[in-house]
């Protein structure tokens, strides 16, 4: 398991190769990678910065790893997530999990992304041609993680 | 203890952490936040609606009747936007 | 939206790219790579051949790939699949698709992957040291498939 | 007709297609697979359960009951194990 903070871009590619470099019991290997749009909302971005909470974060999303480590039969998980000021077309984020089969990488890549949105301690701030503002968190996002409660966790087990 | 700000709620306290001494009778979370809102105009701005306001004891997510007992770093910041 | 069926392996990070490069609409690209294990239920496996029906593999990858169109707002969809002898380690098949956001984007390669599995005309023969044996097909992946069937398409419109 | 054999159905029938003039009696998929297991033993051994084989017709999946009229080409293969 990988996790990095990190101002410089990803290499999926070389990502993808090191969850699978000298192994045959990968089957499977989902990748999510988020991308800054040039538009959001109707209106045109200019850039984006990213803000986080360093130490709080990266304990963050090892714990969600673990977890779905835990939910899951995982052979790997890396998990980048880039903070400071991007352009439209950059990279954000990447998650990329390796499995036997294919319904476990895809699970856990989702559920470490819905998790990412909405629980991680990272905070966007767009510039617009007419001014900067903090990106309003998405109801969405909220529903999207809920999801993952009701399953795999019972309310008596919390 | 030390307290931590971030995103809009950095930007309108002016700050991002400092190191207070909290009144005794400032026990919980929500206590905190409604103590820091008295200490001026910009901390009133930026705790001006506590609901929309998350916070973090020591790096964990934590609810607003949180006890502060034992904690050596609390952060606010508004909901994430990460990913 | 690229289908290619081929020999030759593919480049993850090329097809990414290829989906993104020049634009800043896209937000999200999930990918999806199967890859040849080194055993199978207990069994190990020496290489494995991929044998396919040439004309209607394109044609019906190609129409499941209009579909997954038609059901999510995609910017773009990459479907390759290999064919011939592979050993442990190779790469079998990639699914990538490019959205404006996370879910659709999943979602679709979710449904290519669980499409190919049990509707593309291919068919696997494993090479094991008692001899060769063509994969069965699981019941697990219809029903993976089926969950496709219910909240998209009324049975009615069918 | 032009018949396709892919997987094990083309292992047992010996070929991986043929030519075939179908006699007029012979108008479903499942009336082709009953009339291509009495042409010899390579063909009883593969259609010897014709629950299990699926057919396409012109490249497009069909189902046993699916009419012949028309068709330029037809396949008979196992379950697909792609992906």
């Amino acid at each position: 398991m990988r996790v990095r903070l990190q101002r410089e871009d990803f290499d999926v590619a070389a990502e993808v190769a090191r969850l699978t470099r000298g192994r045959t019991d990968v089957g499977a290997v989902a990748t999510f990678t988020g991308i800054c749009r040039g538009s959001e909302a109707g209106g045109e971005i200019a850039a984006m910065t990213l803000e986080h909470y360093p130490g709080m974060a990266e304990a963050e999303i090892m714990r969600h790893v673990e977890e779905a480590q835990a939910r899951w039969p995982l052979l790997g998980v890396t998990v980048i997530h880039r903070y400071g000021r991007l352009v439209p077309g950059d990279n954000i984020v990447l998650v990329a999990t390796a499995a036997a089969h294919r319904q476990e990488a895809f699970a856990a890549a989702e559920f470490l992304m819905d998790y990412l949105k909405t629980r991680a301690p990272f905070w966007k701030r767009e510039e617009r041609a007419e001014g900067g503002a903090w990106v309003a968190a998405k109801e969405a996002d909220d529903a999207a993680l809920e999801r993952w409660a009701r399953p795999a966790r019972p309310a008596a087990a919390e | 203890m030390k307290i931590l700000y971030f995103a809009w709620v950095r930007e309108r306290v002016g700050k991002p952490e400092e190191e207070l001494d909290l009144p005794a009778g400032v026990r919980t979370v929500a206590e905190l936040m409604g103590w820091l809102a008295g200490r001026g105009e910009e901390y009133a701005h930026a705790f001006e609606n506590p609901k929309v306001i998350r916070a973090a004891i020591d790096r964990t997510h934590v609810r607003p009747d949180a006890a502060l007992a034992g904690a050596r770093e609390i952060a606010f910041f508004p909901p994430m936007t990460g990913g």
